[in-house]
């Protein structure tokens, strides 16, 4: 479904993703760990199409979406939840999801959203910034879904939210892949958060993969080594 | 009007520029110095002058806010100056133009003016328009000993050796023209209106020290001032109304000009509703430039008191309209000040000839008494302090945008820059 | 000593430039250009105090001033009414017209005269004093911005609000100014200064001494500057510019700060204006509003923000394009100007400054590749000139 | 033994929303102090309230017996109230040295910082300090290429060279490796001698390591108080914070 | 005043409605001035200099619409002027989005710096009105519908034109209120200005919503000017002499909201009405706009602010 091939990301001179490779199957959630400072958020960012990639192509159910802005990418399936969550302060909860309904001209918030996400259906008055962590996450989430991605990116979905709220999410997520033909590419710092949702793990270091595990097998000791050091 | 106004933006500067040429071109095919007038014995002084050309300068504002005032002026400067190359240029020589600009800028004005007098050296400058671009300049002019030929009507307080001033100074503009409404129309009651800045004040307090001294029974039942540029009238507009003056006395310059007479007419007041409740409205800052901006539909009915007007009924206007327009192109309109304007370099050239030299000194000497009789108004004269004499006329605005005139001193007025007891 | 050598300097590469415009200042000038030019020099260069003080107070402190032309005006105003008022004096020994000997009070400005006023406005009455006159160019603009400064960055007004605040403030001089033709010569300005002090200045000496005068102050000014923004309190307005909060976490008073650096820049535009009307004698409201303020932020920014001598440049370059071109082109030089601003903030928003630091090291590289060449070439013939005067800026 | 911080029915509210709630809280001397609580409890707008960035709707902030709450932000800290954001705020264009110089507590006012003179004791000052924030290798490096972890580290030594009294640490060691916040705890073991800190953080490993006392923010109001295992123990807290 | 109490109860009835609805007539200049600007500045933050000659612009585009009507088509004279008013805006629009792919774009997010830029752009501007059409002044001619005043009753004459300016400035708020808040490209719009990148990761072409913004902003200057030639005059330098005051309205009402804009609006100019008629013109416009300072500096976020936690 993604197929990332030869991704090269720079900052001006420094190098952060060099030579990148990896893909990712349908239905299938990867998620991609490692500590602060090796090139997850940057990944996640070139692969929306926020930092332009130097090099190597990104293909989204086949089609190249390397060359293109952010917002045909949303159009050729891919959806971005970043880091800090981003939602649009000054708007209310519906304008906000509102906003990722643009790609498939539609007005109307579908029914499920507030099923998925009750609390949103409460407070879809309200302005998006005077929302709590946990519900603005939620927010960011159901903005992102609307556009009907193909390909979900969430940019370290748990980062600053509390532990219980941690818990719907990945119960939340496991629901969403039930019930919709949806691929996810999640990264992380957080191992059991990790362990509930993704079915393969990609641990990131220096902007490379350094190692890889099945759920099935995963080696939980190795990968909290990796974010240890 | 301005569907063929683009191809009049390139007519001009391709006029420009063929005179431009012609100044180039004619001196080199055109015989040498004129031998009675040897280049030695006429410039002592080290001006820019040639044994076939002379320089002079023109100072106006092409650019800023003023631009819109003074085109009309560099217009008249340039007819002027072309007529008289045609003619044979002065003692022998053609005359070349250098332009600067002003800007609309006073400090641009006075850095120009040293320019044109250190640098270029020019015989004499026709240029500026608003009072302060002249109080600006002044001090150079006296400083560096030039000559300026200065065309707008002014307040007057001023008269320098160096400046020949061919619009009318503020008595002969204001006092006959009270004096015609106060007579003719029987206006008791004033309302003073002016933009705010020294000639419409000056102006005003000329205006209100003779309603109150010497007009019978009259007095000035207001006075406001409003900044240049300015376009919100209805508040004056609704003093104006509940003051009901016979009068009203307006002296709003440049594009504010337009708001005020539209608005005007929005509230209901048109030369032809003052008419019923016997009210006049008096300006004497409204040329048919400003009118042709304004549209002759807004201020029907008004009077204007000025020395000249386009539609003047005399020879030296008959030819001198069409050589305007086919200069400028036949929609150009030329109001009080452009004359003015046209008077400078045939009054120049009058004058050198007359002192058989370019030197300011003997210019400015010469000048008292210098005429010229081709002047579009008629006939005018230099007095002794430099202004000239002129007459004062009134005329009535038409819906053409034209003035039809309907009353005219009978005699010239003499200038009197400084009005004794006006002060 | 060394100390200073370092701070007021700049180190050596301070030097180097300031000294490169000592060379042009005191010697090219004077020398290339004849009496009417360099008096137009000293023109564009008392413009290139606001400029200097706008570097403080922007480039380095981030608050951008569009009423600069305030303080400039102010300290115009304060010089040519005691210029104005000693014209008046001379009156009857100066006047060309007996006319206007006869008309004019001995002691009242002209233009009170024209608007009937009688005695000179209580307001004036400093100005008769050179000291007092001195002292109030500086105290009156700075006081203004004292007073400015505090109300606004006490209530935290800043950035984009500050500047359309003060161009405001700039407006309401001009106009104000323009309504008090009594007081102030209205939209005519104070014009026809002749003497200061008995002392012609519209003589050619004069225009020349004044004009070294102007560059002396002028190159006082940069080392003022320099030797703030070389103190603790230059890494400070640095820092306040990249993160006010911090600043005000650290335990300073950033409104007093802010205020501060106005204040100088204010003090610094003032002193401009006074040399202007000296220069040029002349001062008229339309030097103090929006235009002329606007065009001190683009010298500024034309010689580059953060640099104190790039902003002398700037000033000296936008003043003499702006003469050249409508010297050259009266009818379309609007096209040239407003062409250039457009280029400079599009492609150098450093200025000229951030060009050079970026062309300098480039050519500085290429001469010395070429010098190694001729080194090659000439042994022992040539030494090496040292290149690092552009870096380490 | 007398708090030196004490906060009473302090409240605080925006646009209706009321942040905190009606808080009564004290920190007594050379004490560590840890606020937890879910985001959007009101910790960051505690810390905010007592240095001066937001002034409350009501109630009252002591230190050392002088109210906060209507002072400037810069009196506050002449109080000696040391302030770290969440998110690292040095000054990205001046070096680690120039950004301690800055924040030394001298020449703080106008003229003094016009004339302030680096003598050898601030500078002396300035190393030990970088040294006791692992910063020593990196006095002349510009901030803006330091780590994430070791901006941290640097706005913790800006705000420790000013000596305060009280130190308001927002997520110290966020962004930071295992063995960087194992760092960090020992900085704080060793800043606590002679002041009071109040920290924000979410790594409960870490905050086992260094707490003293723990509070529980949940609302705008304070849920509970107590050592690290009372906390963990307590009902209320998991149900809010802990989860299941 | 003694002038007002000599006259009768009745007529001054008339002059303070008549005075009332002056003030009107002004907030809809301020309002219909602003309303550009309150989208430029105050949703993108670009401080455009140049709002005043779009302002021109839409201005001799009525004017010569008005020439072309006159001289080709005289009976169309009494029907032209709304058609005027889409032409400036279709004008200013085309005009604003090639400055946007020239200039603006490269410049977001350095709201002083399109300051410098814009300032050149106006000197440009006026230069290319005043070459392509003189410095002169000119003048649209109006319907006939349009000029004169609709007189009630004996004594109260309300300007026709004023009425209109009136009529406008709403139609023109409710519009851009709906587009702004009530469709689907505001919506666009709102979060392009408040999140860029982000506005692109969920699914928003930002440049194209950039652009559509900025001339949008420049059209309705345009229109702006169209409806000035109903009271003013237009010249190359008329759009300079407005751009203070526009700042000033927009900043007064709070920069991101609308509805601050048209509180500001209405209260600058009622007052300064009012004070007009009680004092002079200048002082009136001095005590106002000191006034608004000493506001802006109690209130430095306008008169409507948006409170939200960021």
């Amino acid at each position: 479904m993604l197929d990332v091939k030869n991704l090269q990301v720079a900052y001006g001179e420094s190098e952060i993703i060099s030579q990148l490779s990896f893909s990712v199957a349908r239905k299938e959630t990867l998620a991609i760990m490692g500590r602060n400072g090796m090139g997850k958020t940057t990944l996640m960012k070139a692969l929306i199409g926020i930092l332009k990639c130097r090099q190597g192509s990104v293909q989204v159910d086949g089609l190249d979406v390397a060359k293109f802005d952010s917002f045909k990418r949303v159009d050729s399936g891919l959806a971005y939840v970043p880091q800090g969550r981003q939602i649009f302060p000054t708007l209310s909860v519906e304008d906000n999801i509102r906003t990722g309904l643009v790609t498939v001209g539609k007005r109307k918030i579908d029914d499920w959203v507030y099923t998925l996400f009750p609390v949103l259906k409460e407070m879809r008055r309200r302005r998006g910034g005077n929302l709590s962590g946990g519900q603005q996450q939620q927010l960011a989430i159901a903005r992102a879904l609307v556009s009907e991605p193909k390909v979900l990116l969430l940019d370290e979905p748990t980062e600053g939210i509390q532990p219980s709220i941690i818990q719907d999410i990945a119960r939340m997520l496991n629901e969403l892949k039930k019930l919709r033909d949806i691929t996810i590419v999640v990264s992380e710092q957080v191992l059991s958060f990790t362990l509930e949702i993704a079915d393969r793990i990609l641990v990131m270091e220096g902007g490379r993969f350094v190692h890889e595990d099945l759920r099935a097998n995963v080696d939980e000791a190795k990968i909290h080594q990796y974010l240890a050091v | 009007m301005l569907s063929r106004r683009i191809p009049q933006w390139l007519q001009g500067m391709l006029r420009g520029a063929a005179m431009a040429g012609l100044a180039a071109v004619l001196p080199l095919s055109a015989h040498a110095a004129d031998p009675k007038f040897p280049t030695a014995a006429v410039n002592t002084t080290g001006l820019a002058v040639t044994d076939d050309v002379v320089t002079v300068g023109q100072l106006h504002s092409v650019t800023g806010t003023m631009a819109l005032s003074e085109t009309g002026s560099v217009e008249a400067e340039r007819l002027a100056i072309t007529e008289i190359n045609k003619a044979g240029g002065v003692l022998g020589r053609q005359i070349k133009i250098v332009q600067e600009d002003g800007a609309s800028d006073w400090p641009t004005f006075a850095e120009k003016a040293k320019k044109l007098l250190v640098q270029d050296k020019a015989a004499a400058v026709f240029g500026c328009w608003t009072s302060a671009s002249r109080k600006a300049v002044l001090p150079v002019f006296e400083k560096e000993n030039g000559m300026l030929y200065y065309p707008t009507f002014y307040e007057g307080l001023e008269a320098s050796k160096n400046v020949i001033y061919t619009g009318q100074e503020a008595t002969q503009q204001i006092i006959w023209g009270l004096n015609w409404a106060n007579k003719e129309k029987g206006a008791k009651t004033f309302f003073l209106i002016g933009s705010d800045y020294i000639w419409p004040r000056t102006s005003n307090k000329i205006a209100r020290f003779h309603i109150e001294r010497y007009l019978k029974d009259c007095k000035v039942v207001g006075e406001e001032y409003y900044p240049l540029g300015y376009t919100e009238f209805q508040s004056l507009i609704n003093k104006v109304k509940l003051a009901k003056p016979n009068c009203i006395y307006s002296i709003i310059v440049g594009g504010s000009n337009v708001s005020w007479y539209k608005q005007l007419k929005a509230a209901g007041i048109t030369g032809e509703s003052l008419a019923k409740k016997k009210q006049i409205l008096l300006t004497i800052s409204t040329t048919e430039d400003e009118v042709r901006g304004i549209g002759g539909e807004n201020v029907a009915g008004f009077y204007a008191c000025m020395k000249y007007f386009q539609s003047l009924d005399n020879p030296n206007n008959k030819a001198f309209v069409p050589a305007f327009k086919a200069m400028w192109g036949k929609d150009s309109v030329i109001g009080d000040v452009s004359q003015a304007a046209y008077l400078g370099p045939w009054l120049w050239k009058a004058t050198v000839e007359k002192a058989g030299s370019f030197d300011i000194d003997k210019i400015a000497a010469a000048s008292e008494g210098v005429e010229f009789k081709g002047a579009p108004e008629g006939y005018v004269r230099i007095h002794k302090n430099h202004h000239l004499w002129s007459k004062a006329r009134i005329g009535e605005m038409k819906l053409d945008g034209q003035y039809n005139v309907i009353a005219e001193s009978p005699d010239l007025i003499e200038p009197n820059p400084f009005p004794k007891g006006y002060q | 000593m060394h100390t200073l050598y370092n701070r007021a300097l700049g180190g050596r590469s301070g030097t180097v430039g300031l000294a490169l415009l000592c060379v042009l200042l005191f010697l090219i000038f004077p020398l290339a250009l004849d009496n009417f030019r360099l008096n137009m020099m000293s023109k564009y260069l008392s413009y290139a105090f606001v400029a200097i003080g706008l570097v403080l107070c922007w480039g380095n402190g981030g608050i951008l001033s569009l009423g600069q032309g305030l303080f400039w005006g102010f300290g115009g105003y304060c010089m040519a009414a005691f210029l104005k008022l000693e014209a008046a004096r001379n009156i009857a020994a100066e006047s060309g017209s007996d006319q206007i000997r006869a008309l004019t009070t001995v002691g009242l400005p002209d233009f009170m005269d024209w608007n009937q006023i009688t005695s000179l406005p209580y307001i004036w009455y400093p100005f008769k004093s050179f000291s007092l006159t001195i002292l109030l160019v500086f105290v009156v603009p700075t006081l203004l911005a004292y007073i400015i400064g505090t109300a606004m960055f006490r209530r935290r007004v800043g950035g984009v609000y500050f500047a359309l605040i003060t161009q405001a403030l700039c407006w309401i001089m001009e106009i104000s100014f323009v309504t008090r033709q009594g007081w102030t010569g209205g939209i005519n300005g104070i014009t026809d200064l002749r003497t200061c002090l008995g002392w012609d200045i519209r003589t050619k000496s004069a225009q020349i001494i004044l004009y070294f005068l102007t560059c002396g102050l002028l190159i006082g000014c940069i080392l003022i500057g320099r030797f703030i923004l070389s103190s603790k309190l230059g890494r400070i307005l640095v820092a306040m510019r990249d993160g006010e909060d911090r600043v005000r976490f650290s335990g300073y008073s950033v409104s007093k700060l802010k205020t501060f650096i106005f204040c100088v820049a204010a003090a610094m535009s003032a002193l401009g204006g006074a040399l202007f009307a000296l220069n040029v004698g002349f001062m008229s409201p339309k030097l103090v509003t929006i235009e002329p303020s606007i065009y001190m932020v683009i010298f500024c920014a034309v010689g580059g923000r953060n640099s104190l001598i790039g902003a002398v440049y700037g000033a000296i370059l936008v003043s003499y394009g702006k003469t050249y071109f409508s010297e050259m082109f009266p009818n379309l030089w609007y096209f040239l100007m407003g062409g250039v601003f457009i280029l400079v903030t599009r492609f150098f928003p450093d200025g000229l400054a951030g060009a050079v630091d970026y062309l300098g090291p480039m050519l500085g590289r290429k001469l010395f590749s070429w010098i190694g060449r001729a080194q090659a070439n000439f042994p022992a013939a040539v030494v090496p000139i040292p290149v690092e005067a552009n870096e380490g800026r | 033994m007398i708090a030196e911080l004490e906060i009473k029915n302090l409240t605080v509210s925006f646009d209706g929303f009321k942040a905190v709630d009606d808080l009564t809280f004290s920190v007594e001397h050379e004490e560590l102090r840890v606020v937890i609580g879910p985001n959007g409890a009101g910790k960051t707008t505690l810390l905010d309230l007592i240095c001066g960035k937001t002034r409350p709707t009501g109630g009252s902030i002591r230190f050392k017996g002088r109210e906060l709450s209507r002072m400037q932000e810069n009196s506050i800290v002449r109080q000696g109230v040391g302030r770290k954001f969440q998110t690292p705020s040095v000054y990205p264009k001046l070096t680690v040295f120039e950004n301690l110089e800055i924040s030394f507590p001298r020449g703080r006012g106008v003229w003094g910082s016009l004339f302030f003179k680096q003598s050898e004791d601030v500078r002396e000052r300035i190393r030990e300090v970088a040294r006791d924030t692992y910063l020593s290798d990196h006095l002349h490096t510009s901030a803006e290429h330091l780590s994430h972890g070791q901006k941290q580290w640097l706005e913790i030594g800006m705000v420790l060279i000013a000596d305060p009294k009280l130190m308001l640490l927002d997520e110290p060691v966020a962004g930071m490796s295992v063995r960087e916040r194992q760092q960090t705890a020992d900085l704080l073991q060793r800043i606590c001698r002679g002041r009071s800190v109040v920290v924000i953080e979410h790594d409960m490993n870490f905050v086992k390591q260094i707490a003293h006392k723990v509070t529980v923010m949940h609302q705008g109001k304070m849920l509970v108080e107590g050592s690290m295992d009372e906390i963990q123990a307590n009902e209320k807290v998991r149900e809010v914070y802990l989860g299941h | 005043m003694p002038l007002i109490l000599a006259t009768s109860f009745a007529e001054l009835k008339d002059i303070f409605l008549m005075q009332g609805f002056a003030g009107f007539s002004l907030f809809a200049v301020f309002l219909l001035m602003a309303l550009g600007l309150a989208i430029i500045f105050g949703q993108m933050k670009v401080i455009n200099m140049a709002h005043g000659e779009f302002l021109t612009v839409g201005a001799y585009v009525t004017v010569f619409l008005s020439h072309m009507v006159v001289n080709h088509a005289p009976k169309l004279l009494p029907y032209y002027f709304p058609a005027a008013i889409v032409c400036a805006f279709v004008v200013a629009f085309i005009l604003g989005y090639i400055v946007e792919i020239g200039l603006v774009k490269y410049l977001y997010n350095r709201p002083l710096d399109t300051l410098l830029a814009t300032w050149g752009l106006s000197m440009i501007l006026q230069q290319a009105c005043r070459s392509l059409f003189g410095a002169r002044e000119d003048t649209a001619t109006l319907p006939e519908w349009m000029m004169g005043s609709w007189s009630p009753s004996e004594g109260l004459d309300i300007p026709i034109n004023g009425m209109f300016l009136l009529a406008l400035a709403i139609v023109m708020v409710l519009l851009v209120y709906a587009l702004m808040y009530r469709s689907r490209w505001g919506l666009k719009v709102r979060a392009t200005m408040q999140n860029r990148a982000m506005a692109g990761a969920v699914g928003i072409n930002t440049k194209r919503v950039d652009r559509v913004t900025f001339a949008l902003g420049c059209g309705l200057a345009g229109i702006a000017g169209a409806a000035f030639t109903t009271i003013g005059s237009v010249s190359p330098s008329a759009g300079s002499l407005y751009i203070v005051d526009t700042f000033i309205v927009v900043v007064f009402g709070g920069a991101a909201s609308l509805l601050g804009t048209v509180l500001s609006a209405f209260t600058i100019a009622q007052s300064q009405s009012i004070l007009e008629f009680f004092l002079t013109g200048v002082l009136a416009k001095i005590f106002v706009l000191v006034g608004v300072i000493i506001l802006l500096m109690i209130r430095p976020q306008g008169l409507i602010a948006s409170k939200v936690r960021r």
